[in-house]
């Protein structure tokens, strides 16, 4: 059992110069056979890890990780958190995700620090608006609290905005949906993984996995940088390689990967106490506790798996900022990076079974896969526990896009007469 | 009596920089991969079209620039020449080219606007927003360029010395008016 | 930004191109014959290769030609481009 | 100002020229050329900031880009205020106003400071370890923690100042304008190559142009002078651009650098006006020459930070450069020979040198030897174990180190010194190398990392310090070397050149220096902004952290303004040091651009305002603006919306206009839609590939609506085809679609069907289009066009005719969007307009009303027809539209058809378009809203939702259109529309509400 942490364990162990603390996580060695194997030590495979422990009383488990945990997406993404999703399956899913992150801390003993500042989504013409409503409508009857703001009340909610109407798309009008919010993403995968540990999983960091080894339409095994691990149950929650993996395992899956840009400013003051997001003029922006801006890009239009976006999308994001933020024309770029994501053709993720038994793949979350991280943990382990999908996952395997039933969440077409 | 209404109708000089809307002329886009074509476009305009990628051919009449491997754009030089013979030309061509399946014809002389751009700073004034290295192009008259200028497509071509003509649709022209004259204020 | 040699044009900044994913999927001939799994696989199933991948490409903004490129993905190094229907010129 | 802390002996300042700052409003005095902090110091100012978490009191700590303390807001104006602005690098100008950030009321008395005091219970990622009771309370602890984080103020106006752009390609980009970047320069100069030098300073040299000693020679000239000469012979090169105050920012892939011009930032205000301030410049170089030098390391021992503790050679650079004393009394802390240098210096300018602490056992070196001569103190083998001096360093102690130096022995001694100056080895900045994707090797001589040159990505080298070479005689010589090979250059002016120098003779490094306390109790500064100090970095590698990156993270060093640039290596050197391993198998965190920080407006340059995106206009744009038209944007385009007249609102204009085209005539301007010219002898065999409907029989002077779908068998596009000729056809597309249905077309010509005979063209521009509707639209055409058969039976609906208006050559169509008799006249767009006019004078006498898009949808909607984008979100097919129709059952083959057959694809309980009547006519539906059966069912199911939905003037009730799970087949099913506050009842009808048998489209 790990030390619980509070205000009282930090004067505690200040008095004795903090050189007491317990290890967050362990550093073992991999064993020669797992019951379940996690291929992706991100904030979805140790939710996985943590659920199959928790919940589905499985203890023999092991997450391999090519490099150090949270490393991937986890640790580059910019943290937004909401569930006002268009489709009844995606909404489902995304706010069984809020609704656990919203007791996380919690649960993990570990401060994840998700602030409920609300999201608020901007819509600059008129089909924005409907389509903007239409999701507000569903969100409402879905029981998720999405509400239309009017060009005022934006303005109320959020006074740095132009709104005004001289500007090249004046801002029509808004949703918001106040539950919605940000975290400390590095805390998330900490947090599972303390709490995974804690359990009995073994973390196991710098270990590449280099095969899937399949027996007919079986899964043995995976081979490692750390040598052959056994397992008949393999979770592959690798986002940005899923493909890589699913070639060793010789399946293809409706994935390109594609760099997704982020950056931050110089930390000030508070400025924005929200989450603001446009997707006419493509930007958004939140104001992290540091006081950095964290503004979100676009992916290019191409495979790449450097980590690396080409500077015309960074440099479109900021001139979308600036048509709605004039006053941040003087803040300045503290970092730039990009991360790798799998993007599917519905952009909706893929959490499902394969043609291999044993091989499980949970991908495809494009640009938003941080949101779900709780969820996609949670349901990952039921559909990997059960061999079967969870109720709420269903909707998600690869079947649909055999089938035709894709959830499409591009939303409207950007089409008009 | 219909008037003629060319976007801009203007002109502007600055440090070292003079731009001018030109009068409108025919221009006609030409599009074919069939060998009898070059010979009808010689027959017909006296002028070959251009193989060799960015470059262009002409008379005193006409010029013919290379857009790709089975399309030119041919516009005359000429102010003079009347809206008749816009017409004559169009139709010789169509008649002679698309009718028989040789190739296509399309008069787009209202679809681009086409500035002209004079002075020893052009090349400044189009690098502030368009990624083309130059320095061979300004060498070689008669060269030609498709490219973006302040994220807008347009056709160059290079007339002579420190002179060229861009093309511009016509939707998009008043915009790239407006950011050509304020980029050369600031030259 | 990638410098992109266009097969026709020659090289140019990558703000002339775009990209349109993988290369050398041939739509089918006879899609009907084609179980829904087939059609599957041709409409959305992808390599997406970490390392040298071939795809399509069109200079949009400059000769509008459409043209194949090796390109390694992993470290977004152009190893050739070619026209379409060329062969690859590395294997 | 305090003159007995200024010098007067250098070049680089201009004395004569006294300019006026404020600092923390008090009004002080500096000279041209000083930058804030040689202005601050100058003034006896060391105390300028507060650190981040303990708000510390900080001073400045550097000259240059590397500052973690001295970071202040310039300006209070809400417009042009700046925040985070490194003292070291703004250069004074008359009327700059400066405020220390991050403190509350003062910087002298700062509330924050309690931090200090709670330290110990703040150790790195505390905030992970609590502030989760109560549940609840999150935000209300966050809300504090915010307003105590976070440095200086963003602006709260918009920004009036002006930033541009400008690519530049050259053969070869030197970085840096240091004795390194001058030698490179001339070097590719003389090859003839076109070469662009950068330098962030307003000056180039370096920190060898001021080196002026006489131990360093080159060619028998002391170095600065000879240097001095160098770049005086660069201005005689026409193929060299030299751009000073232009700071590298990014190295991308293929060479693609992007450089920050700072053009008037260093002007007093009122030059400023009308000027660019700043301009990005994208570099695209044949080759590379990164010349960026390195920084010096600052020493990690016990409270470290106090103000007054300064980089040796920033001191050097403080005295010899801008002429200022950094102290009266100051003392060296040194573990090479570089701060001997400074101590020369310092002598040399009549500034008392205390003592010089090093931690090495001797050094022989000639700079030592040149100091011992000079009478400074040299205390060997010893280390800074405490420093005194809250606001203002006063004083510190030192002790003996312990042969292993792990520990300290022996007696205190306590020195006093009003400044002392830490070296602790040089760090080369490799970071534009790593950001072009470069790797790094170890060297653990100098514990430094510097590029492998064979894992290098691109056409680039790095020379000078950056390379790993801190000697001036290896500098120059190895940049000689490698920049000929570089540029194959056989023979340059530098072949016979002659360095000479002092050599360092001994070397030691310790990470983290002992204290006589131990560590807990202790406050080794590493990150100086951050306030992580290394037992937090300790303290991460116990608590599991094991990765640099996560020890980053979790520890927050490395994440200040300054990324990292001080203290990254003594990161990784104490966690090789406590994990036992090589420092260079752990490898360095990951350096992401921008090297420097960048502001968003150079990022954005021009592009903002009316910059921000373009604007399309149709050719007849000025009279809609002319007659008051409000306008939509659709896609670029600006489209009129609609026309009010005398202050009539959306809905009454939008009602009159709706009548007048129903009553009498009405007159679209409808050029935006996209327009592609088909011709080749294949055209028709490529319109029955492309649409869901048959085209081969089309007869010629026909026009045919078309479908177009994605292959995955969702509507993509629709529009009116028209056959002009046997190969000849003019296609019409949505106004948002026309780029990309244009460009999806010519990608299956050329790549899937290059077989085929086939010519696209475009013309949206070309052509201008005006559609008249209603009644009266024969009678306007018949005035304009009075030669124009329009009888039905010469002229019937879906069909055109070629025609002239005044002699110019038209193609007019009988084609409907709204089900009324009407007409589109194609016309070349320099004459659209006064065509436009014509029509408006033809039509007067028959009330012709102009109308936008608003009163289009409607008419449409009254007539079923469907918008892609709006009733379609592709999510449907056309069978989902009901518009079975248009799929033809003869072809063999289209775009899409084969997805139309997958499982999920022909279900019959798929989303469908139907119509909707509301119970109450007068009530209309909002577009979005959803459509349930059972309001009381939980959860609930909601069957589809509204798309289009509008009061018709002409039917005198609310019609909608929508989306609804097996609509078809629910023709008078009642089903409900919850809003908020109440429930709707509706009715599903057909989606044809107005003139169900076409009546008068011949009307």
């Amino acid at each position: 059992m790990k030390n619980k942490y509070s205000i009282f364990s930090l004067i505690k162990n200040a008095l004795s110069g903090h050189e007491n603390w317990q290890r967050a996580w362990r550093d073992p060695e991999p064993k020669k056979e797992y019951d379940t194997i996690i291929v992706g030590g991100g904030g979805h495979g140790l939710a996985t890890a943590y659920y199959l422990a928790k919940k589905h009383n499985m203890t023999n488990i092991a997450v391999v990780e090519k490099g150090w945990i949270g490393g991937g997406n986890t640790g580059r993404n910019t943290t937004i958190i909401r569930s006002n999703y268009l489709w009844d399956a995606s909404a489902a899913l995304y706010d069984h995700a809020l609704k656990i992150w919203e007791g996380l801390s919690q649960e993990l003993n570990y401060n994840v620090m998700f602030s409920q500042r609300g999201v608020m989504n901007l819509a600059h013409n008129l089909q924005d608006v409907r389509d903007l409503k239409r999701r507000t409508h569903a969100n409402r009857l879905n029981g998720i609290d999405a509400v239309w703001l009017n060009n005022e009340e934006v303005k109320k909610f959020c006074p740095i905005i132009n709104t005004s109407s001289n500007i090249r798309y004046p801002v029509l009008g808004g949703t918001l949906q106040k539950r919605a919010g940000t975290a400390r993403h590095d805390a998330v995968a900490w947090g599972y993984a303390r709490g995974a540990d804690a359990m009995g999983v073994d973390i196991i960091q710098n270990c590449e996995v280099k095969g899937i080894k399949r027996n007919g339409d079986k899964v043995e095994g995976i081979e490692t940088t750390k040598g052959f691990i056994k397992s008949k149950k393999i979770g592959v929650v690798a986002a940005g390689h899923s493909s890589v993996l699913a070639n060793m395992a010789g399946i293809r899956l409706p994935l390109e990967s594609k760099p997704l840009q982020a950056l931050v400013s110089e930390p000030v003051k508070p400025i924005i106490d929200t989450v603001v997001m446009s997707n006419a003029v493509h930007a958004y922006v939140s104001q992290s506790d540091k006081g950095e801006l964290v503004i979100g890009a676009g992916t290019d239009d191409y495979v790449s798996y450097t980590q690396k976006g080409s500077h015309n999308i960074a440099e479109g994001t900021l001139k979308a900022i600036l048509e709605l933020y004039p006053i941040f024309s003087r803040m300045k770029m503290l970092r730039q990076w990009g991360g790798i994501v799998d993007i599917c053709p519905d952009a909706s993720p893929i959490l499902s079974k394969t043609q291999i038994k044993g091989l499980y793949f949970n991908c495809g979350w494009g640009t938003g896969g941080f949101k779900a991280t709780p969820g996609s943990g949670d349901l990952f382990a039921h559909t990997i526990a059960n061999d079967e999908p969870h109720k709420l996952n269903a909707a998600f395997n690869l079947n649909r896009f055999v089938s035709g039933d894709l959830v499409d969440e591009h939303g409207a077409a950007a089409v008009a007469h | 009596m219909l008037n003629f209404n060319s976007p801009i109708q203007n002109e502007k000089k600055y440090n070292e920089i003079k731009i001018t809307e030109l009068e409108p002329t025919i221009k006609i886009n030409l599009r074919s991969n069939k060998r009898e074509f070059s010979t009808k476009i010689g027959k017909i305009l006296s002028i070959l079209p251009p193989t060799e990628a960015n470059t262009s051919s002409g008379n005193e009449n006409y010029s013919l620039l290379w857009l790709s491997p089975d399309e030119w754009l041919v516009y005359s030089k000429n102010k003079n020449q009347n809206f008749k013979d816009q017409i004559e030309l169009e139709k010789k061509l169509f008649n002679e080219i698309s009718k028989i399946n040789q190739g296509a014809v399309t008069n787009v002389s209202d679809h681009w606007v086409l500035f002209n751009l004079k002075g020893n700073k052009i090349y400044d004034l189009l690098t502030k927003s368009c990624p083309f290295d130059f320095n061979e192009f300004k060498k070689k008259k008669g060269s030609v360029l498709q490219t973006i200028v302040n994220h807008i497509d347009v056709i160059i071509h290079n007339n002579e010395n420190n002179d060229l003509n861009l093309f511009v649709r016509r939707s998009f022209s008043e915009d790239l008016w407006l950011w050509i004259n304020d980029s050369a204020s600031f030259l | 930004m990638f410098i992109i040699n266009c097969p026709y044009c020659g090289k140019r900044d990558q703000v002339e191109f775009s990209c349109g994913g993988e290369a050398h999927i041939e739509r089918p001939k006879q899609p009907t014959e084609l179980s829904d799994d087939q059609w599957a696989e041709y409409l959305f199933m992808r390599k997406n290769i970490k390392g040298v991948q071939f795809e399509r490409w069109n200079h949009t903004h400059g000769c509008r030609k459409w043209f194949n490129m090796v390109r390694d993905t992993s470290n977004d190094k152009i190893h050739a481009t070619y026209k379409m229907g060329e062969k690859p010129p590395i294997k | 100002m305090s003159n007995e802390l200024r010098i007067n002996k250098n070049n680089f300042i201009d004395q004569t020229v006294r300019i006026s700052f404020k600092f923390n409003g008090k009004k002080l005095f500096g000279f041209k050329g000083d930058t804030l902090a040689s202005a601050l110091l100058a003034n006896d100012i060391h105390l300028v900031g507060r650190s981040f978490k303990y708000h510390r009191p900080r001073g400045i700590m550097t000259c240059g880009s590397e500052e973690p303390n001295a970071i202040v807001q310039i300006g209070s104006d809400p417009a042009s205020t700046e925040p985070n602005v490194r003292a070291t690098e703004i250069e004074l100008y008359e009327g700059l106003e400066a405020f220390s950030q991050n403190c509350w009321p003062s910087v002298n008395f700062d509330v924050g400071g309690i931090n200090n005091l709670l330290s110990p219970i703040l150790p790195a990622g505390f905030y992970y370890k609590t502030f989760m009771w109560p549940a609840s309370f999150w935000e209300k602890y966050e809300f504090f923690i915010r307003y105590s984080a976070g440095l200086g103020k963003s602006p709260t106006k918009a920004d009036d100042d002006l930033y541009d752009h400008q690519y530049a390609h050259c053969d070869v980009l030197v970085i840096g304008g240091g004795i390194s970047g001058v030698i490179s320069a001339k070097l590719a100069v003389e090859k003839g190559l076109d070469t662009i030098l950068i330098d962030d300073k307003n000056f180039l040299g370096g920190s060898t142009i001021y080196q002026d000693e006489e131990s360093s020679k080159i060619n028998n000239a002391n170095s600065n002078q000879w240097l001095a000469r160098e770049i005086e012979s660069l201005k005689n090169y026409k193929n060299l651009v030299i751009k000073s105050r232009t700071s590298l920012a990014a190295f991308h892939g293929y060479n693609y650098l992007l450089a920050r011009e700072a053009l008037t930032d260093h002007l007093s205000v009122h030059e400023r006006k009308n000027k660019i301030r700043q301009r990005l410049w994208k570099i695209r170089a044949q080759k590379v020459i990164i010349a960026s030098g390195s920084i010096e390391r600052p020493l990690i021992f016990n409270n470290n930070d106090r103000p007054g503790i300064i980089l040796s050679s920033s001191i050097k650079k403080y005295i010899d450069y801008f002429g200022v004393k950094t102290g009266k009394n100051i003392s060296l802390f040194t573990n090479n020979d570089s701060a001997y240098e400074t101590a020369i210096s310092l002598s040399k300018s009549g500034v008392n040198v205390n003592v010089i602490i090093d931690i090495r056992e001797n050094s022989d070196s000639n700079i030592v030897k040149e100091a011992q001569k000079l009478g400074i103190k040299i205390l060997w083998g010893h280390t800074i174990v405490e420093t005194n001096g809250y606001k203002r360093i006063k004083s510190f102690e030192a002790m003996k180190l312990s042969s292993n130096g792990g520990n300290v022995v022996g007696n205190k001694i306590k020195f006093n010194s009003d400044c002392i100056g830490i070296s602790g080895g040089w760090t080369p900045m490799v970071h534009l190398y790593t950001q072009s994707g470069g790797k790094l090797q170890f060297k653990s001589n100098d514990n430094i990392f510097i590029p492998d040159e064979t894992k290098t990505p691109s056409e680039q080298i790095s020379v000078g310090s950056c390379n790993g070479d801190f000697e001036l005689d290896d500098v120059v010589n190895n940049t000689i070397y490698n920049v000929k090979k570089f540029i194959s250059l056989d023979k340059s002016s530098y072949d016979k050149i002659n360095v000479t120098c002092s050599k360092e003779s001994s070397k030691k490094n310790i990470w983290l220096l002992p204290s006589d306390k131990p560590l807990y109790k202790t406050k080794p500064f590493l990150d100086f902004q951050n306030d992580s100090t290394a037992k937090d970095v300790k303290l991460a590698l116990r608590e599991g952290f094991k990765s640099i990156e996560h020890v980053k993270r979790y520890t927050t060093t490395g994440m200040g303004t300054d990324q990292g640039k001080l203290s990254n290596m003594h990161a990784l050197g104490i966690i090789a040091d406590t994990t036992g391993t090589n420092m260079g198998e752990l490898g360095t965190t990951t350096f992401r651009p921008p090297y420097t920080p960048l502001t968003f407006g150079t990022i954005v340059g021009r592009n903002v305002g009316k910059f921000f995106d373009h604007t399309r206009k149709t050719a007849i744009h000025n009279w809609h603006v002319d007659n008051k038209a409000e306008f939509e944007n659709v896609g670029q385009w600006k489209r009129p919306w609609y026309f009010p007249k005398n202050g009539e609102t959306m809905h009454e204009a939008v009602q009159r206009e709706s009548k007048a085209a129903r009553e009498s005539a009405g007159i679209l301007d409808a050029s935006t839609l996209g327009k592609i010219d088909i011709q080749g002898s294949d055209a028709s065999e490529f319109l029955n590939r492309v649409y869901t409907n048959a085209w081969s029989k089309l007869a010629i002077g026909k026009c045919r609506y078309g479908l177009m779908l994605n292959e995955d068998g969702m509507v993509y596009d629709d529009g009116v085809t028209t056959r002009l000729a046997e190969n000849h056809y003019i296609m019409t597309t949505t106004t948002g679609g026309a780029a990309n249905v244009l460009s999806k077309l010519e990608d299956y010509l050329q790549t899937e069907w290059p077989e085929l005979d086939v010519y696209l063209t475009t013309v949206t521009d070309q052509y201008s289009t005006i559609s008249i509707c209603g009644p009266n639209s024969k009678n306007i055409i018949k005035k304009i066009i009075p030669d124009l058969n329009l009888s039905d039976e010469n002229f019937p609906h879906m069909s055109f005719k070629n025609s002239k208006i005044d002699g110019v050559n038209c193609r007019i169509m009988r084609i409907s969007f709204t089900g009324e008799h009407s007409y589109e006249i194609n016309i070349q767009s320099n004459y659209a307009n006064d065509v436009w006019k014509a029509c408006m004078d033809a039509g007067k006498e028959f009330n012709i009303t102009p109308y936008g898009t608003e009163t289009m949808h409607l008419l449409r909607a009254e007539k079923g027809f469907i918008i892609t984008g709006q009733d379609t979100d592709g999510t449907l097919t056309p069978s989902d539209l009901q518009m079975d129709w248009i799929i033809s059952k003869k072809k063999y083959d289209f775009i899409g058809k084969r997805s139309l057959y997958r499982s999920d694809t022909i279900r019959e309980d798929r989303k469908q378009l139907v119509g909707l009547l509301t119970d109450d006519p007068k009530e209309v539906l909002e577009e979005g809203a959803q459509l349930v059966e059972d309001i009381n069912k939980k959860p609930v199911e909601m069957l589809g939702h509204v798309t289009s939905s509008y009061y018709s003037p002409n039917l005198n009730k609310s019609i909608a259109l929508a989306i609804v799970k097996s609509g078809k087949k629910m023709k008078g099913k009642k089903l409900i529309v919850p809003m908020e506050e109440k429930n709707i009842n509706v009715t599903i009808t057909d989606t044809v509400f107005y003139d169900k048998e076409n009546k008068r489209l011949n009307a």
